[in-house]
């Protein structure tokens, strides 16, 4: 039983590896399991999330499942 | 409009794109490629899950704005020298004004809105790109 | 800056004009050419005591009001089929904005200000192509 | 004794071709020897001057000598 979650740009430095397998459940849980430096880079305010791919608009109540793939998306520097 | 991750060839993608709209009045293109400045490699990372549907909608919202014959976008993903092409964006339109435009656009969205994150390494050490004040005042001339 | 009499191939120019600028950021190129739209042929005329000084004075202000690394203007003269490149112009610059300006510049002086008359035969008839008011519109914005 | 007129655009179409030789003199004296119809073409409020290579401000005092080259520019239709 596990989920995902995937670190882009200078989250992966922060994370120490670009994805973790992680625990399902409320992402405020997840987020706590994790080492608190991590946790507060990843709830930065330009921080997007994409659940599945799909971008996600608000941060609140989000749950994950069984093979979710939650992406942590700092802001990009582009071509 | 594609991601490659080996080296492409500008010239010969525009010869393809250009004998694809010999009916076109004008062609556009915007050919970015890795600046030298002391990095010994860039590495740009992507998130497929995003990426391609964004340069998709991004397309579209050109083929929509404006009356384009075709429009390309090829976008490297990988490690890069200096030198090498990064970004080819190419639109073809009956107007001048319109393919310079849609080109304009398509890069500056391209630049501060797709999903792609750079890091270079110099002497050895990588760092991470962050973006450029520049890059969002790009955008706001489209609103 | 050249005018040629004879049939050039846009790709290759710029393939030459990208490899000595390897170390520019972008390169923005705008390549005109000669739609159907029933003509069998375009002829451009040009007076050349005029032509090319003013294509010279033309490269000498983008390049005072621009940072670019170079600048290419490429203009056929001499009877052209449909489909036949006409014009190529070629900006490489560090900054991206530097080479769309340029280029857009460039165009819009070339297409009203320079010394070129064109007439396309139509059912075996030549007829002149008067400037049309859209071209003086472009010149407008750079003032 | 000659000097050259040079008829570019569709001014060529109204001398008959691209350019003629005529006698030296005021530019008044050279234009009342054409055809008038051609006279008034190449005065038109559009038309610039060219003489010998160099465009031409003011269009009064003109007088051609001998080998001189004044061209007609009628708006250019560019590239």
């Amino acid at each position: 039983m596990t989920a995902r979650l995937i670190f882009l740009g200078r989250l992966e430095d922060a994370a120490g590896g670009a994805e973790r397998d992680v625990t399902p459940g409320p992402l405020e849980a997840v987020l706590a399991a994790l080492a608190p430096d991590l946790a507060v880079a990843l709830l930065g305010e330009r921080v997007r999330m994409a659940l599945n791919g799909v971008l996600i608009a608000e941060r609140g109540g989000i749950v994950l499942r069984e093979g979710d793939e939650l992406a942590f998306l700092p802001p990009v520097s582009g071509g | 409009m594609r991601l490659i991750d080996l080296p492409f060839d500008p010239a010969r993608e525009m010869a393809a794109f250009n004998a694809a709209h010999a009916a076109a009045g004008g062609i556009v293109s915007f050919m970015g490629q890795v600046r030298g400045q002391g990095a010994e490699l860039l590495e740009l990372r992507h998130y497929a899950p995003l990426t391609l549907p964004g340069m998709s909608a991004l397309a579209q919202v050109c083929a929509a704005r404006w009356q384009l014959d075709g429009l390309l976008m090829l976008h490297r993903t990988g490690r890069l020298s200096p030198g090498e092409p990064i970004v080819l964006v190419a639109a073809a339109a009956a107007h001048r004004r319109q393919a310079f435009a849609a080109a304009d656009y398509a890069m500056d969205h391209l630049k501060s809105e797709s999903w792609f994150w750079k890091r270079e390494r110099r002497a050895g050490q990588w760092h991470w790109i962050e973006p450029r004040a520049d890059d969002y005042g790009g955008l706001a001339r489209w609103v």
